[in-house]
């Protein structure tokens, strides 16, 4: 099964069984969805649940809020998390805080999700990834997963959540491959132990953990090490026990996102295990992500704008070389 | 309308007035803070629009006191979160901006100038996916017709026909800068005339508001999609508390309060209700009565206890270390 | 018009579909990448809005090769930019959808739909302070007609009187929405009729569009402020060389190739203009040079500069450590 | 001179020279601005120049950007920064990119100015804190002053600059007094030693570090040792020169500031820090910031979800006696 397909069928199935989940976005319906996740859907349930919307982003998440004060389960689509900056007003002022606000009273089980980060040449305006900003929000989950799998029953848990949950996707996984085991259990607030090992824990996420997990071989013969591989899965609330006992096993950490460097999402887990892990870390921790730049058109330019498998070897072998790894 | 209704629509307003006054005179004691928008002048327009829509939802802004109120939420309960109360309205922790009661299809108070349109179309949205009728009411004012939210939301009410009341509460004000300096002319309901029926009101007329909407509801609940009406208001008071409301002269004040709306409810409770002297003085002691028990009711309540600060950030109380 | 401006227009007409037709080639052979937005069947509406335009700013959408060829951009430069290379309008980061010329005061190619109105509004606002007569021009779609940034723009714009030409493509799709779906009417002029003169126009008709975009801009050059202009068109390919268009049905695409711009201007260059089949050859193979001529030249042109990854964030280059 | 009337100078002289400048915003003419900052300027320029905006954030940074383009220098006002995301994508999609997509062909000399944070009970749709988002976007620079003297030189130097700046305020320190030195040569993105010391760095900005200011005699106090206070005026870049030499110094950092504890901008100092000052530290840095709620309303809550003077120098202590400060 495909990686849009997982997600399709996460969607259909919880439209199949609750008739107060209704999808919206821009071309989800008679189109079928840009990255046709919603394909299907609005043969099935019917133009009022699978509602194309105009071009207007703000809308499209605020009418969501509103859709779940009235008490339905809205999964708002964003064509890319670029066209999700028209929509913060409503994400961070609403969606995240009138909870907190009304003091409970009011409930937001609603979930937008978008695909976000550098595709193939799609050029500034298409091309960058906004989880720093949005797991910064007290009131929003945030997840983002890479493993088929995960797809299925992370959506599906943020569809039947009773929590505002931001669900970020990566338009280059789409057609990845994978299993889905439907009878599972699985918490995707839990993060994944993508790889065991022993010398050094490498964290990453969504699109760029495949990139990680392409690296690896080479890695661990350059600096005859084991690498223990961590997908976060969600990036807020983020599996601190998960992490802290790979860091204590490993003693060396290492971060890689698609992000850009200057203020990234991964300074929060650098941040975090300096205060909580310092003590447990042998060598200074290291962190791989974009240059702090726009994103180019150009194929090559883009390319070095962000980690790549041979970057990511490259830069680990050399921090692990410097760091007696 | 009938007897009753105008006496409880007077009653209304005049504990409205005398609320803001409270609330006033506890912020200046230190009682009350943050901002602190105030609705007199407007209460016969606060007061007739929410008891014309009589079921249905209502979407408001940050001024609103007196219509939280007349959608039945306890004056005490709405001062007590004004003192930021654990028995106030959102138990202290929204302030005067922000008061929410689904149990009264209330969902008060958004403090982001239009930001609450689009939730009100998402909620007429629900309710005519569900098929219920009353449809959806959403408050704001002149100053707010200028933004992307609310165009956003005609053009998307229009195409689905949604079952939505725009209510836009014109005082020709947005903070100090009057509406004709912020957009080509003085009337808003212009803006929604492509999209929707449209409907201009004397907003210092109680009676009048209240006819236009429940026509207007009338409108939606027969399936004609939404209407917008106008209502043209004055407040007395400066934006909020801190305002100084230097920017009108004493002569457009006078010309503005010159159209109170109680008095002149008042007026028509008389002639056209017979209410005699002394009903309509049981009616303002009520009120008055009513306003001074909010305030010893707010001041005698407890602050919320430490622990709140981190409830009700998720429904699911989940720890961030998970396993 | 004169037959100069004609044989011209026809010119970029031609030479703008044989761009597009040689882009969608090389982006099947891997040369151009991205989003890559055809004008196919609306050349005449590009060019002749253009071309009326003749002096002031112009800021577009994602879908300009045409209209920055027709303000003067050389076909070469816009070629070797959606082959991302160093000679490319914008040095290769910029693609199909962002190609730049101040010089030519061409602000091309915005990627969020929307986006660029408020920048054309703030231009506008610029020319004005500066005394400047021509104005601006904004271009966009039926389906950005939708969104917030438009309305507020059309409210600001009118509120200044600002010399601003909206002009509005309409081919009633946003990529697989029809505008019908989108909105509560097709024509989009109505949006804008409460704020400011509105013309409808034949946007196949290259003719009817030059004129009319002209009457525009004279009232503009005359302070009347604001106008806006619809021109309904019709686009022959899926929304970009992605897209399918599989929304569309052959009925549907045919009844809109029917109303071909370049076999009607050209029948107009014959008819009123008196062009001889020479003279229109002579066009149609120097435009097909020039086509040739680009992809050539974009095929060798350099990469960028590695080093080029990191200039131009900023205007001044400051290290990140300072002292 | 008070902090807003350094402000109000520093336009003031620059409209007078150079008339490109504008300044627009919500009431920024008539009305004086909410926080008194444009006082007096339309008076002097006009309001073609001091443009009063309607209601309308995405159009106020939209409008500004096509002024930049057009020849203009425009300093646009949000009343708070909890309306800047209503112009995000304005900001981060506009203002920041279209320098770099062109290739340098359009240049952007504009600034975005707002206030923010925790001032007194406004609520949690009033009291946020976004340097941390906006400081992770390439193309802009980011400045954010506590003191007055530098107050009226880096919104005066923002200004002149070819380059967008967002020049973030803090709404309790609008009244605070100081000398301006009006001779004074300064650079705004060379961070400021606020006060010299030996045993331990700690780094803050805007308000915060007045409140690090308070909370320091009673660590140096209790600790017995002596704090050295950093002011980073510049949120991005950052002047990381004057960071390493600091912690070069005392092996110790701190890290102070109102944003929430979970992606706050300190992150990146702390990640930093990890990164490339592993060896210098002694000791686990530290990182005190807001806990992970919306602001509420009610006062005692509100003070409890910052850091406070009592707060930092209560942590500090107790972090200063389990690492042997
Ligand atoms: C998005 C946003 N921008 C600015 C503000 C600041 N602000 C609060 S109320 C207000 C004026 C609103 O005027 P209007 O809509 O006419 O309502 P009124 O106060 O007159 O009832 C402004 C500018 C805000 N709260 N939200
Ligand atoms: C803010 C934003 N939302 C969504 C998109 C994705 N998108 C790109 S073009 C487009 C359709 C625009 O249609 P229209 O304005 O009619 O222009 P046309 O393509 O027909 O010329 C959409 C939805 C975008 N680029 N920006
Ligand atoms: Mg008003
Ligand atoms: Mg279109």
């Amino acid at each position: 099964m495909l990686y849009r397909e997982a997600l399709n069928r996460a969607i259909d199935e919880v439209m199949s069984v609750d008739e107060t989940v209704v999808t919206l976005g821009e071309d989800v319906g008679l189109y079928g969805g840009s990255f046709r996740v919603t394909e299907g859907l609005v043969e099935k349930y019917g133009e009022k649940r699978v509602i194309d919307t105009p071009i207007a982003e703000l809308s499209i998440v605020g009418n969501a809020v509103g859709m779940a004060i009235g008490g339905l389960r809205p999964i708002a689509e964003l064509m890319t998390g670029n066209f999700s900056l028209l929509a913060f007003d409503q994400i961070i002022n609403h969606m995240a805080k009138l909870r907190y606000m009304s003091n409970g009273k009011l409930t937001l089980p609603m979930v937008v999700r978008f695909p976000q980060g550098v595709s193939k040449q799609l050029a500034a305006q298409h091309s960058e990834s906004y989880e720093q900003m949005l797991s910064a929000v007290p009131g929003l989950r945030v997840l983002s997963v890479n493993d088929v799998n995960y797809a299925y029953h992370a959506l599906k848990y943020a569809i039947l959540s009773d929590d505002p949950v931001v669900f970020i996707e990566h338009e280059l996984l789409y057609n990845k491959k994978g299993e889905v085991d439907f009878t599972q259990e699985l918490d995707p607030f839990k993060a994944r132990i993508a790889k065991e090992g022993s010398d050094i824990t490498i964290v990453s996420y969504l699109k760029m953990l495949d990139d990680v997990m392409l690296a690896v071989p080479e890695i661990e013969k350059e600096l005859g090490c084991s690498c223990e591989v961590i997908d976060l899965c969600s990036l807020n609330p983020i599996d601190y026990a998960t992490l802290s006992k790979s860091i204590e096993k490993t003693s060396r950490l290492v971060m890689v996102e698609e992000d850009h460097k200057t203020g990234g999402y991964g300074t929060q887990i650098i941040a975090w295990a300096a205060e909580e892990m310092f003590y447990a870390l042998d060598a200074a921790p290291l962190r791989l992500a974009g240059e702090d730049v726009p994103i180019p058109y150009n194929r090559k330019l883009e390319l070095a704008s962000i980690p790549t498998p041979e970057s990511i070897a490259q830069k680990v072998i050399e921090w692990g070389r410097k760091n007696d790894v | 309308m009938n007897k009753l209704l105008a006496e409880e629509m007077y009653y209304l307003m005049v504990l409205g007035r005398a609320f803001e006054y409270a609330a006033k005179e506890n912020y200046m004691k230190g009682n009350v803070s943050g901002f602190l928008h105030l609705d007199i002048g407007q209460e016969g327009f606060s007061v007739a629009a929410i008891k014309a829509f009589e079921k249905g939802d209502i979407f408001s802004t940050y001024r609103e006191h007196i219509m939280a109120m007349a959608r039945g939420i306890e004056p005490k309960a709405v001062m007590a979160e004004l003192f930021g109360k654990a028995t106030g309205v959102s138990g202290g922790k929204g302030g005067s901006m922000h008061l929410f009661e689904p149990s009264r299809f209330f969902y008060g108070g958004d403090a982001i100038v239009g930001g609450h349109i689009p939730n009100a179309v998402g909620c007429a949205y629900a309710r005519d996916l569900q098929g219920s009728e009353d449809g959806v009411m959403v408050i704001f004012g002149d100053g707010t017709t200028n933004g992307g939210a609310f165009f956003e939301s005609l053009n998307i009410a229009a195409t689905h026909k949604l079952p939505l009341l725009f209510l836009c509460e014109n005082n020709e004000y947005a903070i100090g800068t009057n509406i004709k300096r912020a957009a080509p002319f003085r009337e808003q309901a212009k803006k929604a005339e492509p999209y929707m029926l449209t409907y201009e009101v004397d907003g210092m007329d109680a009676e009048a508001v209240y006819k236009t909407v429940r026509e207007a509801q009338k409108n939606i609940q027969e399936g004609h999609g939404p209407v917008f009406i106008e209502a043209f208001t004055c407040r007395y008071e400066g934006h909020s508390v801190s305002d100084s409301n230097a920017y009108r002269s004493t002569q457009e004040m006078n010309h503005c309060k010159a159209k109170d709306p109680i008095k002149r409810f008042k007026k028509e409770l008389q002639e056209k209700w017979l209410c005699s002297e002394d009903e309509i003085q049981t009616i303002e002691q009520k009120a008055q009565k009513t306003v001074e028990e909010a305030v010893e009711y707010a001041q005698n309540s407890p602050e919320p206890q430490p622990n709140v600060l981190f409830e009700n950030v998720f429904y699911e109380e989940r720890k961030n270390v998970v396993s």
